[in-house]
């Protein structure tokens, strides 16, 4: 009788509280989005999984002496596991346009806007009873309007780390909804015309601009900004990988190996952070609304510089491509590209929003910087 | 931190927000200049590169970590003369 | 004259023990088997080369500053190394002939009589003098009856660490041995009647089915058996890394990248539990012994179920099924395949065997989780 | 532990057997009722799929990651079209 | 006022010493080797971007809390690093060169000499004002002489960590500098007579001997020198899931994964050796003449050793193999072949040079298994 | 061991060289006459061998693990009847 009340003890029902339950639902929810919906799955799927395994009574995954918990202290506490999948970002990615077009860094710059009109607002949310946010806590969340994974992930664990499981699920959902976000603000700010607008075609990029691009970057990066050097340098030194030509075998790891395992992982970890306690706040529910908030003003504010350079140019650049200086490499630029051809059939502005939209990662990651240098958690 | 007043956090957020995009900005406005100088530069006293190697972006440097890109590749001749066979009979 | 005899007394010849002398002949023995006889070479090469490695006098390799020990602490004392395999294993597995025919998971619960039986069989060789297996040990030992490589791995290095080296050679070593140890025990318990029993085909199985089966085993895991949470936990996941469909580059990654290098480690890690200290003693003869015992028992009840299901249905399954209950996919369900085609040259089993093999894996597991929950080391 | 007598040990060791047994049972015998009822719900309730599909346990669904795997379907095609050449050459 | 006083003491240049300038010019300088020149790239290229990552200002990236301080905790002190990467060499290794002809192991033993000379060398050079290398030291620098680079990593690790950035720069430098440096010292040490000698063609070699070759070597190391077991033994292990056939899997992931990612992470972190304080002394000046003067002596010793073997056999070997003996694996047997082509345009020398190459390969570790057990740092 | 007089470090050096080299070369030869024996030992006693497979080094055993290996094998082998079809044809 006793041995059977023991038994019963050790089942998962007889411990579930209801905040488990409800994260037990998050998680099969993010699963849903993720494959369904096909809502940023490589990342969404893992953390998905991830929040469910740590939400197990009893088990305890997602704690200090649980795998989980490990990969977290390995992983994500050291900031190893953002920087990896950045050095495989780098290796993955063409900066040719924006070498070919140096102007549209001003896009990516312009977009970054969003994060400090968040950081505002996350401050200004602690007017409403019931959220009390720190400096370091706005920053933290004000990033989720830079619209790139990892380098949320990067600063959210050295300034908040109790709140980085809503900042990861609310930066890579809506990235995922970026072709939902963006397209009615983009063509709010613009007209028809400018819409319309054809680009002249990219100038052929060399070899050796290629590679003296991440050194140049790098070195500024260094000079300028130091608390950037982690996340830029990592950026950089992949995308030498693949530019040097040298070490084909090196990139290709970056590519393929390194990222591929580290996103697992990292995703798991990040489910060791939705924990009901952590996440069942209204906390979260202030940063949902707030990284809606972000990538909206980063959307706008990208689109409106890029009205700006349509004029100083001579209607020589299309608006729209401002909207992909938020990031969210490649889906920005292509809703970029999609609303472009909805006013001109002919009109492919694919390469063309890839400069800004690259410039909008190395924003971002200037952004982390910033935040970093300054604000003391 | 929490006890501040939030005028006073919103001040600092406010002092943050204008140092930080003028950093960002700051910062990509001199990386022009640099990309600038720099494609001007290459383009005076680079190496002249043939215009179809420049074009692709990945396009692999002769003789450097043949390991094994090399077998790939010569699969993929070999896939192509096949290929070609295949098509100039069926054209024939 | 001096510096001679001190570079004599660092030779490896000067210092070496019998029980040295001896390991190493076992780890070539075990290299022989996994190259000659091709005895499970993934794990058993391994493994042999690391007891040679750690044997080596003076060296230390297995020891808290030597690669193999070190290794084996952030590997396998942590349990992430199992649990990656386990990743891997989910990764590679079809569940879809368990899916298709349910009522195969019977037989891979009988098969697990094994472990238990072996685990009486362990407390009960305390009888004889030199034997003194507590009840966590003789719970870590029936595991092999398992016949679950890394299930066996994860409960051994919570449960028994100085037995593990001894239990995953056995694990491994019966787990290649299922063609010799089988056969006769099916042929024994089966008439030829219904050894010849032609099964229907499987029905296909849907997408969806096999995207929401790993989820439906994780959450009834989850409120039932928390202990097994880790174990099934990693299973699934990478069984829906491979069936969601959304995330190929991760489940190829689970396939190959983590489980190779993995299983590298974890080879040579074990090794460093195959000190002579703790191998050449009678308990390693002990589990030896008790490790075909729990095959041949495992495998008994396995078809005994099988026949039992045979009359339940109507002479619709045929009993030898039960056999691949045992786990050691998927060379169980082959032998199944064999036996039966000795019968009826045009009976084809395989498929119908996978289903109870695979169910063997998930049996094992939660045994495992049973034992964990109720046995404290 | 090591101290308590053999018979007490056997006497724990049948206990876990009972429980051990029963919980992996019950365990599965619950997972076939919850695949049972699965299986009726995706066949009621779920979307209809092309059977072929359903057949070949790992079809890649159309679009999702196609970066790797992609090329490879390539080459396979390539392969197969020129052995197809092959064999209906020589058969001619 | 003061905040922009602030902003600009958080900059890199208002930080910048001139230790840090001139250490990401030789982070640039590595770079522009590896890149332009082709030096060792897959190594240089990262090194030297590590050297510029860890000489940023304020940022720490090398520093202990860092990223590359804590790969370089993890990786490099604990030797694991250098011996994966031995493992990957081992798989990648065909040894049947040497196996067919065994007696190119004494071209391999020759060269070896390099290493001693130079130890006595580095010791020589405390007369000189400014150097003070302890035997540990002395024992690092000569290692360079082996012209293998994880052996160097490994044993600079163990005796002299502080030298281990210029040493490992040292090393990589001078293997990729083998055809500048050998020809003129091949040339001057043979005449045109044994130059032209053409060599015997190899017997074909068993599979048998292939898998047994590993076990012996790693059998006679155990028994003669524990102290190079982790590195013999790596080296083996890779080598024997090369040749044994039934791992191919484990044998594709050493040679591929493994010593990719290894290579990335282990150039920067060699970077975090690479500060100002520690590389900008007089020693580093000392280290890379040492090192240029153990490659020539080395090479000049093998081809001596090649003449006498060339006498004892009658004019069968040609003496030009021996400098194939310092490794620099397969560099320096490139090199062989391309003299011996200037003298007899069909004599194609690579095949044979192939034995003492890989010969000079286990002659180092087996030098570097002795400085460990003699040397104590 | 930095107050060592250079003299006595040089002396030190010349025995660690003496042993070193002294070693490196027993080793060495040991393992040659270990070599010997053991190819002499396999040529006697050792399974005899086809010879085609001998001389590739990396030959792999029929039937060993062929998940992505035998993938391979069999697309070599694809292209090798594609290109000689194309060989033959060109050639007739
Ligand atoms: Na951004
Ligand atoms: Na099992
Ligand atoms: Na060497």
């Amino acid at each position: 009788m006793e041995s059977a009340l023991t038994l019963w003890q050790s089942t998962g029902i007889a411990n579930l509280t209801w905040r488990e339950l409800l994260m037990l639902l998050v998680g099969c929810g993010l699963i849903y989005l993720a494959i369904a919906k096909r809502f940023e799955p490589l990342l969404l799927l893992p953390i998905g999984f991830g929040a469910i395994l740590c939400n197990i009574p009893l088990a305890g995954i997602g704690g200090p002496d649980g795998m989980l918990g490990m990969i977290y202290a390995v992983g994500i506490e050291t900031g190893i596991f953002p920087l990896l999948i950045f050095l495989g970002v780098g290796a993955l990615t063409d900066f040719s346009a924006l070498i070919a077009r140096p102007s549209t860094l001003v896009l990516g710059a312009a977009a970054q806007f969003g994060i400090f009109a968040t950081l505002l607002g996350a401050l200004a949310l602690n007017l409403v009873p019931g959220f009390d946010f720190s400096l370091s806590d706005a920053a933290a969340i004000a990033i989720i309007g830079g619209a790139d994974g990892p380098t949320a992930i990067f600063l959210a664990s050295r300034l908040a780390p109790d709140l980085l499981g809503a900042i990861a699920v609310a930066a890579y959902s809506y990235m995922a909804l970026v072709p939902i976000i963006q397209p009615p603000i983009m063509r709010a700010l613009t007209t028809k015309a400018e819409r319309g607008i054809v680009m002249e075609q990219l100038r052929p990029v060399s070899r050796l601009e290629r590679i003296l691009f991440p050194l140049m970057l790098l070195l500024l990066c260094a000079m300028l900004l130091p608390a950037a050097a982690p996340l830029i340098g990592m950026l950089t030194l992949g995308n030498l990988l693949r530019e040097s030509g040298v070490v084909d075998r090196l990139s290709r790891s970056a590519q393929n190996e390194i990222i591929n395992v580290v996103t697992i992982l990292l995703g798991l970890a990040i489910g060791s952070k939705l924990s009901g306690e952590l996440f069942l706040t209204t906390q979260t529910l202030g940063i949902l609304i707030l990284g809606a908030f972000a990538f909206a003003i980063g959307t706008g504010a990208g689109v409106l510089m890029g009205k700006i350079m349509s004029r100083l140019t001579g209607r020589k650049v299309n608006p729209l491509i401002g909207a992909a200086g938020v990031s969210a490499v490649p889906m920005a630029a292509r809703v970029v590209n999609k609303v472009g051809l909805e006013e001109n059939h002919h009109n492919f502005l694919l390469m063309h929003a890839m400069g800004p939209n690259v410039a909008g990662v190395i924003g971002s990651a200037v952004a982390a910087g910033v935040l970093i240098a300054l604000v003391t958690p | 931190m929490v006890d501040t007043p939030v005028g006073d956090l919103l001040l600092d957020g406010l002092w943050l927000m204008g140092i930080g995009l003028g950093v960002v900005f700051s910062f990509l406005l001199i990386l022009v200049a640099i990309l600038v100088l720099m494609s001007r530069a290459v383009a005076r006293w680079g190496p002249a590169e043939p215009l179809a190697q420049s074009l692709t972006a990945t396009a692999p440097v002769p003789g450097a970590d043949p390991v094994p890109g090399a077998g790939h590749a010569r699969v993929i001749a070999a896939i192509t003369a096949a290929i070609h066979a295949y098509r100039r009979r069926h054209a024939a």
